[in-house]
């Protein structure tokens, strides 16, 4: 059997986003990855780990297709995918063991580091099935931030026994994890994976699916890539789009009657507004300075040692909002220590850093043409809780009563409009040849 | 201890690392380095690691606080409890520059969050200063983040961008969002060497133009943090040279002391002018 | 609270209402209109002779958020127009009846149209004040602009404008220019009296007081301060804060710079309580010409008018000896074009009277003040340590 | 690219029309009396663009030097980048209009002009105080390096959007009793006003053939780009030469090149190369970039997006509009001209304006070129945008850069909005889909 898509990619600055979309216009599946590595390797990974959600959606599909109910399918597939993921995370486990021994080696650091090292990996090792249990949670869901904190804990330990200095660790680490980021081999097959995976899950109806869609062939009709790296991105130019449009369009697909569209990500921060046909008639970016987009709550969760998930509900449970007077990413980062230190609570600071950045967002709103009803935000810090909730109080001071549309998929608005782009280029083509054969 | 002798000590509270410095003070026959601790304070309360930071300096120095006849503060030292008096930065990294080389009448001040420029005089007497604004770029905070997203350790940083061929161009960029400037640029193969050092031109770029339009001219000390960094000094010579500046920039070891030094220089010099108008210190000195 | 204290309270609540709550009051106890005027000069005497209340709007200060302000600017323009169009959009502004706009600078000029197009209803004029200071040219084209704009309100409802009214004016707002004089001498005296912050709030409150009221309330203040017997002398740097005349700092920047280790002995807040030196001629048969002469012949050096010859930098080492500072601190609003073209003038000039000075930004919202604190900090470090 | 002689010298390569050569010969000859004007007892008024009074000086026999031209030019070479180092480094502020900082700077660099030879120093300042408050200043700056008085002409401002007579009787005053007996001291002549009206005359004919040409831009396709080509169209007439034959001659050599155009059917000259197929018709406010001025210009061209109107063609006057100079009220009509400068119109008018091209030039939409440093310019202009789009339905677009510091034009962030913008009007005409 085979199935077309086409596939939409958004190369942010922080994240990689993938939408496979079928001929029906269909989402298959999304995926996403750190923009970390080098721009050709993150749309690999985004487009594979678009392709395995796509292949997990038909694995449903195909349970479904034999009767078995919503909730059995639901435990069956968390159970096949925490299985799964538990031997991506081995197989980078062990890629990144080898890099660091390698590191190691070349410097020269001896027998202590290596054999420290172990201590660490073994740990983590270990740790693994845990990690992995049904209903466990994790700080992130990319091997860097999910191996890099467990990591540098232990290290941390580690230096405050007094056994290895912290430093050279760490250094060793961040060397490491690039080189293991940028492998495509280091994350495995999905067919290796899931083989393994569905034999841990050990169910003969979750057995047949899977083989079943194992035989299933995924054929690529057409790309269009969007975003900051779009320059840069492993696509013709024809097909590359601007990500302004394909954050309209992509927003207009999710919500029809949205007019307003606010798109923070990592490294940029856009106002747009949309007509009913999804068609952007007017839109404002901020300049390049991390105040104002996601990298700022990002370096500010660094600071206090926090993964991203845990920023919003920590300031969710603030009654007081702190006002930040630092503009600047790192000087909010010293204002940050200061106040703590002053014994200001930590999550009205907290507060006070969404609301900064949600402000500086409101001003490009007002550039842009205001805010209309409907009003969507998108882009990775709507995932964020006290973001959006620091948003919708400002809307609602200012402009009155907005429907303020988000989605736990809004991340992938514009790799989304990229797909829908795509499938449009891939019918002018047809046409196209139509034409030429008549 | 000859009677006119004055021993103090000087606190650079800074925003990533608290600098102790203890001196002894002959007045006009000089003064001399007896004793100095720093402490990065590694998110920790600056006031907490004062004190156990002036300990430890004392320590090494054996001497005690009751021995002390001046504690002055520089940075963000205003609100630590023991100090007698408070300077401010600038004061200070010019009395400290000074002290270090006395050839030179100007020292560009290169911390964590800041850089400043300031000019002096043949007694330390600030001229004219620049500084750096609300933008930590080219700041020792966005160095020590480049370093996190290459992978390298902070000491590592001079060394290997001195062994750079060809330096990258890179104009200025936030502190932050280097990050994915930094990664672009390994992603195209350029090398770590090649990457720091056009860093570190770049900052040297900015470092520059605030010693020009402070007027500076001659010997330049660099004081502060960045001081450690050989890759920023040969950054800084080169690029001096490039344009025509007319500076020769210096470096110290104890440069990243110099506020702390400064500092307790001018406690001690408060001391001898209250004392010659008859006003005695309520100092440490019991 | 002492009486001192209330009334310093008082001030800083003024300062702080951004809902203009005192224009509404006056409203209700006078029924007159009341008109806002943008920094830097308008003839107040003028409209206070209509029964009309003059309105300093200085901006909002480091309280007010800025939403929809920053739809109006570029990052590059100074803080001021963008919090004022902000205070127009969410209705701060609703007891004006009307605004009026110096001819300061381009950005407070082209607000004049802005406001026009964004508030069409309302009365909003642009006072083109003449840079030609000769009375038989300059001095008619002003006479003209302020008999239309006399025309004008009175069409609006204010009372017809007549010499006599307009001589109480006059002779109204010369004392409370010489109380504001006295205020600057006793400063300049007793800096430790009259803190600048304090001094500040005073100026401000008379932007949204009626002259009477704030007149009263300068007297009370001064004697009060006279009174104080714990108000004592501490070992600080004296200096003039020079460029602050139009978007004028926020209350924090000032007591950074006090407590940094400066006395401030002279500034250039809110101009239009001194920018006519000395009193108005207050009984000739033609008040309106009065008026106009003064602003012809008494106005001060300021950056926004012009002067050659290098007169202004000589005015400003004057003040500098008549104030007895020890150095000039330049304090300008970021992106203010007259402020900022002026300084190498005023610098060039201080420089060559030998005397110490330094220079740095603000906005109006500025709200992190170390940079500040660190510059005037060696700035007064060096002055005391050097001082004998 | 060795003639460095006009507003548009990088560019000239390619426009290679007769009456391009004209303008560079007579800009050369123009700088050329110049560096010869002290040799030759000659004398000099320095002035700026916006309400200068070129007839009324060349009366009496002296002239004008425009330091705004200098600045610009200095940009287009290259030079402004130092210059405005240097000028920072003496103590002026980033923040502050860079045209002031590029002129000290070349003052300060030895003051030699864009022909590279040297500029006399000014006999008279003559401060044209005309829609821009930064000339004050800039003259209180040159008053303190030379030994030259200064006389103000402070033109009112439009406030209410209307020239009353009260202004008119202002601005005649002062021409009155202050500029021509200045211009009077320097030159050692007496006023003569048959001099003056003969000038007034030829520039109202040089005026005529020039509204002729901004406005072929209506048709379809346009012959002529008004803003990028605009600037070298209005050289002449905003700069030493109205009033001139010669600049008579320009402008009716250049209508009959565009006439020839039209004939042809063709589209705009650029440096690279002619537009054949244009694709977006837009209507500019703002002044150029002039460090950039060719990739700038390229980035529009390569997208076949044409220029059919312009502001910054009107800041040396607004004629468009029916304004000429007559010369049977002499001092009337330098006063109308003064005050009717495009930058000494209220923003209300400048609406106005800009509504008024979009329909009539049938423009795809409008953009802003927003530059840092001309407050003058800049303050209003989201204001005016989001106006614009309203009363129009049309487009708009903003981008932000400077008139010559390089650092402030970002090629790739401008380059992204522009194509966003220009995919945006394709979509918009696509009907969306
Ligand atoms: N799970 C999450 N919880 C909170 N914030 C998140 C989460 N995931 C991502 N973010 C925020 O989103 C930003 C990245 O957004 P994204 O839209 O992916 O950026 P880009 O498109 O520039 O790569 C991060 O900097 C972070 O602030
Ligand atoms: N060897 C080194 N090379 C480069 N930078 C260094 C080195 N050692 C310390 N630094 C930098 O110096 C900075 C601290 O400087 P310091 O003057 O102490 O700052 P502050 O006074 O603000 O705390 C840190 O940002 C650190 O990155
Ligand atoms: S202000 Fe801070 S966040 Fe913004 S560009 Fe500068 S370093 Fe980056
Ligand atoms: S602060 Fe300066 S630039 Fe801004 S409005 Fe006032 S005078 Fe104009
Ligand atoms: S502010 Fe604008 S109009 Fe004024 S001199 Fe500068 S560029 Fe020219």
């Amino acid at each position: 059997m085979k199935i077309d898509y086409c596939v939409g990619i958004d190369l942010g600055s922080t994240t990689t986003k993938a939408v496979v979309l079928d001929g029906e216009r269909h989402i298959l599946g999304r995926g996403i990855t750190n923009s970390r590595s080098n721009y050709d390797v993150a749309c690999k990974v985004a487009l594979g780990e678009a392709l395995i959600n796509a292949r997990f959606s038909l694995i449903d599909g195909r349970l479904e297709h034999e009767g078995i109910d919503a909730e059995r399918r639901r435990e069956l597939l968390t159970r096949f995918e925490l299985a799964f993921r538990e031997q991506q995370y081995r197989s980078q486990l062990a890629a990144l063991r080898a890099s660091l021994h390698q590191h190691a080696e070349r410097l020269a650091l001896g027998a202590a580091t290596t054999s420290t090292l172990e201590r660490i990996l073994g740990t983590m090792e270990q740790e693994t099935t845990e990690l992995y249990r049904v209903g466990a949670s994790r700080k992130s869901d990319f091997f860097r931030d999910l191996a890099g904190s467990r990591y540098v804990e232990l290290a941390e330990a580690i230096a405050r026994e007094g056994s290895h200095a912290f430093d050279p660790l760490v250094g060793l680490f961040d060397k490491a994890i690039l080189e293991t980021e940028n492998s495509t081999e280091a994350v495995g097959t999905f067919e290796s994976h899931a083989r393994k995976a569905m034999v841990q899950a050990g169910d003969p109806a979750l057995q047949r699916a899977v083989t079943k869609v194992l035989s299933i062939e995924l054929v690529q009709r057409l790309g269009v890539g969007t975003g900051y790296g779009r320059q840069r991105l492993p696509f013709p130019e024809k097909l590359i789009r601007s990500e302004i449009l394909c954050h309209g369009l992509g927003a207009h697909a999710m919500f029809p009657q949205t007019r307003t569209v606010l798109d923070i990500g990592g490294q940029d921060t856009k106002a747009i507004q949309v007509d009913p046909n999804g068609i952007v008639t007017s839109f404002q970016m901020n300049d390049r300075c991390a105040a104002g987009c996601g990298r700022y709550l990002g370096y500010i969760a660094d600071e206090m040692n926090l993964g991203l998930h845990e920023l919003g509900p920590m300031a969710g449970k603030s009654c007081r909002t702190v006002r930040i007077n630092s503009t600047c990413t790192v000087f909010a980062g010293a204002e940050l220590r200061e106040r703590l230190s002053l014994g200001e609570k930590r999550e009205d600071i907290l507060a006070g850093l969404h609301r900064a950045i949600i402000l500086r967002a409101m001003s490009l709103l007002a550039r842009s043409g205001g805010i209309e009803d409907e009003f969507t935000f998108t882009g990775g810090v709507a995932r964020n809780t006290q973001a959006v909730k620091a948003l919708r109080v400002l809307v609602g001071e200012h402009y009155g009563e907005r429907k303020l549309n988000t989605s736990p998929d809004s991340i992938y608005t514009g790799a989304l409009g990229a797909s829908l782009f795509a499938w449009r280029e891939v019918s002018r083509q047809e046409a196209e040849s139509v034409e030429v054969l008549a | 201890m000859r009677s006119d002798e004055l021993r103090v000590a000087g606190i650079d509270v800074g925003s990533s690392a608290i600098k102790v410095a203890l001196l002894r003070d002959r007045g006009s026959e000089g003064a001399e380095l007896v004793g100095q601790a720093t402490e990065r304070l590694r998110r920790r309360d600056p006031l907490d690691v004062v004190d156990s930071t002036l300990d430890a300096a004392l320590a090494l120095a054996g001497l005690r606080r009751g021995d002390l006849d001046y504690i002055a503060t520089t940075g963000e030292g205003e609100k630590v409890e023991c100090r007698t008096g408070h300077f401010y930065g600038m004061t200070t990294h010019a009395r400290g520059g000074l002290f270090l080389d006395p050839a030179v009448r100007a020292v560009v001040d290169i911390g964590a969050l800041h850089a400043r420029a300031v000019l002096m005089d043949e007694r330390a007497r600030v001229l004219g200063h620049r500084m750096t604004s609300q933008c930590a770029s080219g700041s020792g905070q966005f160095l020590e983040n480049i370093c996190r997203y290459l992978g390298v350790t902070i000491d590592e940083i001079g060394p290997l961008s001195l062994q750079s061929q060809k330096p990258e161009t890179c104009s200025s960029i936030c502190a932050v969002l280097a990050e994915t400037d930094v990664i672009n640029m390994v992603s195209r193969g350029i090398t770590i060497p090649d990457i720091l050092k056009g860093i570190h031109l770049s900052m040297a770029g900015r470092y520059l133009k605030l010693l020009t339009s402070a007027g500076a001219r001659g010997p330049v000390l660099i004081t502060g943090g960045l001081a450690r960094d050989e890759g920023l000094r040969a950054a800084l010579v080169e690029l001096a040279g490039e344009q025509k500046v007319p500076v020769e920039i210096r470096m110290h070891e104890h440069s990243p002391l110099a506020g702390a030094i400064g500092a307790g220089l001018w406690g001690a010099f408060r001391v001898r002018k209250l004392s010659s108008r008859g006003i005695s210190l309520s100092g440490s000195r019991g | 609270m002492t009486e001192l204290e209330q009334l310093l309270a008082r001030a800083e609540e003024l300062y702080r209402d951004l809902r203009f709550q005192a224009v509404t009051d006056w409203k209700a106890r006078h029924g007159g209109l009341a008109i806002g005027f943008m920094p830097v000069y308008v003839p107040r005497e003028l409209l206070h002779a209509m029964g009309v209340l003059p309105v300093g709007v200085m901006g909002a200060g480091d309280d007010l958020e800025i939403i929809r302000g920053d739809a109006y600017y570029q990052s590059y323009i100074c803080h001021l127009p963008r919090s004022t169009i902000e205070l127009g959009l969410n209705g701060a502004l609703d007891s004006l009846d009307g605004m009026l706009f110096p001819a300061t600078c381009d950005v407070i000029r082209n607000l004049s149209g802005m406001w026009k197009l964004q508030f069409p209803e309302k009365y909003a004029h642009y006072l083109d004040v003449p840079q030609d200071f000769d009375a038989l040219v300059g001095g008619q084209f002003y006479r003209r602009e302020l008999e239309e704009i006399a025309d004008e309100l009175h069409r609006r409802g204010a009372r017809k404008l007549e010499p006599a009214a307009l001589r109480r004016s006059i002779e109204a707002y010369n004392e409370n220019r010489s109380l504001v004089e006295a205020l600057y001498t006793l400063r300049i005296d007793e800096p430790w009296r009259v803190p600048t912050h304090e001094l500040y709030l005073l100026l401000r409150a008379g932007n949204v007081l009626s002259v009477e009221e704030h007149t009263a309330m300068l007297r009370e203040y001064r004697e009060a301060v006279l009174a104080d017997a714990d108000r004592r002398s501490m070992d600080q740097a004296r200096v003039l804060l020079a460029g602050s005349f139009c978007e004028q700092p926020p209350l924090g920047l000032l007591r950074t710079l006090e407590r940094a280790g400066c006395y401030i002995v002279d500034d250039d807040f809110v101009q239009v309580h001194r920018w006519i030196t000395g009193d108005v001629r207050a009984n000739g048969a033609d008040p309106l010409g009065d008026l106009v002469l003064a602003y012809l012949e008494q106005g001060i050096a300021s950056p926004i008018r012009y002067i050659d010859d290098q007169a202004k930098g000589q005015a400003l080492v004057e003040r500098v000896e008549r104030s007895g500072a020890e150095g000039v601190i330049f304090c300008a609003p970021s992106f203010c074009d007259p402020a900022l073209l002026d300084q190498p003038m005023a610098v060039a000039a201080i420089e060559r009277a030998g005397i110490p000075w330094t220079s740095f930004k603000y906005a109006e919202n500025t709200g992190q003040f170390q940079v500040i604190r660190e510059q005037a900090g060696t700035f007064a470090d060096s002055i005391k340590l050097w001082s004998e | 690219m060795s003639e460095k002689v006009n507003p548009g010298a990088a560019a000239t390569a390619a426009l290679k029309d007769q009456s391009q050569e004209r303008q560079k010969a007579m800009i050369a000859e123009h700088f050329r009396k110049l560096a010869e004007a002290p040799e030759r007892g000659e004398k000099c008024v320095y002035t700026f663009v916006p309400g200068n009074l070129t007839e009324l000086i060349d009366s009496f026999g002296l002239l004008p030097v425009l330091p705004e031209i200098n600045a610009l030019q200095s940009g287009m070479r290259g030079k402004s980048r130092d210059y405005i180092a240097l000028a920072e480094k003496l103590g002026h502020s980033e923040d502050v209009c860079t045209y002031v900082k590029c002129d000290i700077g070349m003052l300060k660099s030895g003051n030699v002009g864009p022909t590279g030879e040297r500029l006399p120093n000014p006999d008279l300042l003559l401060l044209s105080y005309t829609g821009c408050f930064t000339f004050l200043k800039w003259f209180e700056l040159l008053g303190q390096e030379y030994d030259a008085p200064v006389t103000m002409l402070h033109v009112p401002y439009q406030g209410d959007g209307v020239v009353t007579d009260s202004m008119r009787t202002y601005v005649v005053d002062q021409l009155k009793k202050k500029i021509i007996p200045a211009l009077e001291r320097i030159s050692g002549r007496a006023y003569d006003e048959e001099a003056l009206k003969e000038r007034l005359e030829r520039s109202a004919q040089a005026e005529e053939d020039l509204v002729w040409v901004l406005e072929s831009a209506k048709r379809r396709p346009s012959p002529i780009d008004a803003y990028f080509g605009g600037v070298y169209y209005i050289g002449p007439i905003f700069t030493a030469f109205r009033g001139t034959q010669d600049a008579v001659l320009y402008y009716r050599e250049l209508r009959a090149e565009v006439e020839e155009r039209i004939a042809l059917g063709k589209g705009p000259v650029t440096p690279d190369g002619e537009i054949a197929n244009e694709r977006y018709r837009l209507v500019v406010e703002g002044p150029p970039n002039w460090t950039s001025f060719r990739k700038f210009w390229q980035m529009f061209a390569e997208e076949g997006a044409v220029v059919v109107a312009s502001t910054y063609t009107k800041v040396g006057g607004v004629y468009d509009n029916g304004f000429r100079h007559d010369p049977d009220r002499p001092l009337e009509t330098l006063a109308d001209y003064c005050m009717g400068c495009y930058t000494n119109l209220n923003l209300p008018t400048r609406v106005q304006m800009l509504e008024r091209y979009v329909r009539e030039y049938s423009a795809d939409g409008f953009l802003i070129n927003s530059v840092k440093s001309c407050n003058s310019f800049s303050a209003g202009q989201l204001m005016i945008l989001r106006e614009v789009e309203r009363r129009t339905a049309r487009p708009g677009g903003f981008i932000e850069s400077d008139l010559v510091d390089p650092r402030y034009f970002s090629a790739s962030n401008i380059k992204n909005r522009l194509e966003s913008y220009f995919q945006m009007i394709e979509q918009k005409r696509a009907g969306g889909v």
